[in-house]
């Protein structure tokens, strides 16, 4: 049997991933959390959408302040070196090339590294886009953070998006609950599984052509 | 002696006619000129085009202006939160057009109406839902999307201080879209806590130029709404 | 007989004509002059596309910086409620529409407006063109001051321009040592002619059609 | 910890290769990195493109680097000055090859390479010298011409304070060219007067946020030229 990584874990393993020096964007909802587990002997430097880089934890309670907000439109805080600036100037940091590493939630990914994450296609749903299409486009690397199966237990991995595209070929990796996978253009590369799970069932339960690229000490592990 | 500070509210806003054209800064509440807003809902003009990021939190500001029956058609990034219920509904019914463009293209399209630009080719939205439609054209090996400038006839803004010239300083992220705004509009008007002496403001760290700025409005407590 | 005006006389006729509350841009050159004659009473806003607002005049012998400096390259002083800013807001402003006016100067401007100001044409000569361009299609007013005669007493004012061109149909007024002329739709249109000279003389001298446009109260002036 | 700063104008310069395209602030001299010039020169890359508003001024900096034979190109709007004797006879001597662009376009042209769009329409040139053989398209009643974004590898700019994040803030109309070629290049390189400690620059006053910068190096007493 194996254990899938719940999201503070998997918010840690992608932390892990992330080098000292990095611009990074940490995309609204789950990926948020990543935030918590960068390692403290890291400068990393965090980038908000709406004006700031620099950005620092949760403010202490009763110190929010309603105009230091981030992406989510929760209160964080500015790191010493931090600073404000206006949209054209934010985008231009995301869209110009200069963030090093996005992390983003994704309701698919296809092999080919196309992205789905802003709308459900419902026909009745009121879309919202807000920066994803910029970050999937712009960012240097593209994370995405996402559980491997819906809760129906269908692969969120698929050879086409079924959903809406937030950006093509875009994504350079995946970080699931249960996998590692470099998107290359031979397919998609499984670097790491979680532990009692067999490559061979986490191909069976993705459903998409899986090449086993794990180092061995990985595999050891 | 050109002094753009207006005694009042109602004079802020005066001029904005049916069918106008009108950029509102603020990502959600942060930036977001309310007191500009209650005021505009007070003056009467209907059939707006509204620019914003957002399309309204809770039941006031850009939401209250939705309520009023006065928004014609939204022009936003994210239109769908947790407190956007005014414009779900009105959107549900009909009631309100949605232009939903990404918030990069969003905030480039702006600066670019202010730059004077005609057009701009972006790398956002290429072979998406928001680009059918659209003119493509691949560049140097990358695809981009055409898209044109947006200009406004007012921008309503908030600042943290002005001077009677219409030089303008914000305050952390309440910057946001007002500095492009304030460059895309015919008549910008800005809503700020506190009217600094001419000189005062150091003129390296002025953010908005006053050749941006045709109105100044003090309001000293601006409403703070929670993010 | 008539006395043209002299570059100080035309600098200060052009002043005249800048109403209070008006952003400016003064082009290298004898436009700079105009700056010297701005009636005292009025707020008006010099820009310079070096990026500054607010420009004040010329400073005292030993105040000169190097840093503060014009687009001729003069060193300059900032009003109380100037500001600095970077080339890309600084042709934003130019560009952008946000001028009301810009005074430049101009080898030859055509009936239609057009303005030649940037290259002699000259085989050997190493073209320049700095922000002419910009002013030409960006403010919402161009005045264009220079002598209406070459030095061998050639019209400046001609048919089509025989120099490169700087931009089309972008001229609004025409000032000159002997005349004011508005570009219209219909043709040039006289406002103004220096004492002593006669319209026809001036329509002579200049080569092409003009409207005598002059008010009553002018003309008797 | 991150430190962008390094010991010496060598290190600032090094990896510029020849045949690269080097961004050069400064608007005559104001703003000119002078001293990162010299290491350039010292450093001796070849087959240089140089964009740059001028050409040179007098014998020394930009002028220096031309008068050494290092460049191949210059890209910039306004070559022809009083004082622009080296790139005169350079270019009548059909040494040196000429980009003349008109400077709006220039700084335009830089700000979409930093912003990451594919192209622009201009509204400057349109009918011009400048603009034969572009591409050009009439918008909302309009004429402009389609212009590509500049990219540079190096870019070498001066400031007047930086930290160790390389954060920037510059000093009165020195500042010019250097924030935008600052986004445009792929290593940006800072000549500061002085070294701020981590967080006193005012975050609201930052020109440079230090994502756009890669190197810092302090010249304490920056050769300043006569404007």
């Amino acid at each position: 049997m194996y254990q899938s990584l719940n999201r503070n874990q998997l918010a840690q393993r992608i932390a892990r991933d992330i080098p000292e020096g990095s611009y990074v964007n940490l995309g609204i909802g789950a990926p948020t959390r990543v935030g918590n587990y960068l390692p403290p002997d890291r400068e990393i430097f965090l980038h908000s959408e709406n004006g700031l880089l620099g950005m620092g934890p949760a403010p202490a309670a009763g110190e929010e302040d309603a105009e230091l907000i981030n992406a989510g439109k929760e209160p964080v805080t500015l790191l010493a070196g931090g600073c404000y600036f206006h949209h054209a100037d934010s985008f231009a940091m995301m869209r110009g090339g200069h963030l090093d590493i996005c992390v983003l939630g994704a309701y698919q990914v296809s092999v080919a590294g196309d992205l789905a994450n802003w709308h459900t296609g419902a026909a009745d749903a009121i879309p919202a886009v807000g920066g994803a299409m910029d970050l999937a486009v712009g960012a240097r690397r593209v994370f995405v953070m996402m559980d491997h199966l819906t809760k129906s237990g269908a692969s969120k991995i698929v050879e086409r998006c079924d959903y809406p595209v937030t950006g093509l070929a875009c994504v350079d990796r995946i970080y699931t609950d249960l996998a590692v996978m470099d998107v290359t253009p031979q397919g998609l590369a499984v670097t790491e599984i979680v532990p009692g799970l067999e490559f061979a069932e986490l191909a069976r339960l993705t459903g998409v052509p899986l090449m086993d690229a794990r180092a061995p000490v990985a595999q050891a592990a | 002696m050109i002094n753009k500070i207006v005694p009042g509210l109602a004079q802020a806003v005066s001029g904005i006619f049916d069918g106008a054209t009108v950029m509102i800064g603020g990502f959600g509440t942060a930036g977001q000129p309310a007191e500009l807003i209650d005021a505009l809902i007070d003056q009467g003009a209907r059939e707006l085009t509204i620019v914003n990021n957002n399309a309204g939190n809770g039941e006031t500001g850009l939401a209250a202006l939705l309520k009023a029956g006065r928004v014609r058609k939204m022009i936003c990034s994210f239109p769908r939160q947790a407190d956007s219920q005014v414009f779900d509904a009105l959107y549900r019914a009909g009631r309100v057009e949605l232009e939903l463009v990404p918030q990069g293209n969003l905030a480039a399209r702006i600066q670019a109406a202010g730059a004077g630009l005609g057009g701009i080719y972006t790398p956002t939205g290429y072979g998406t839902l928001l680009a059918q439609g659209k003119e493509t054209r691949r560049i140097d090996g990358r695809d981009y999307v055409f898209e044109t400038p947006i200009h406004a006839d007012f921008a309503l803004i908030k600042a943290a201080a002005a001077d009677r010239w219409g030089n303008l300083v914000y305050r952390k992220t309440a910057r946001n879209f007002g500095p492009i705004m304030a460059t895309a509009a015919r008549c910008a008007v800005a809503q700020v806590e506190r009217i600094a002496a001419l000189g005062e403001l150091d003129p390296e760290s002025i953010v908005t130029p006053g050749i941006f700025v045709q109105r100044v409005v003090q309001v000293a407590a601006p409403l703070r709404l929670a993010a």
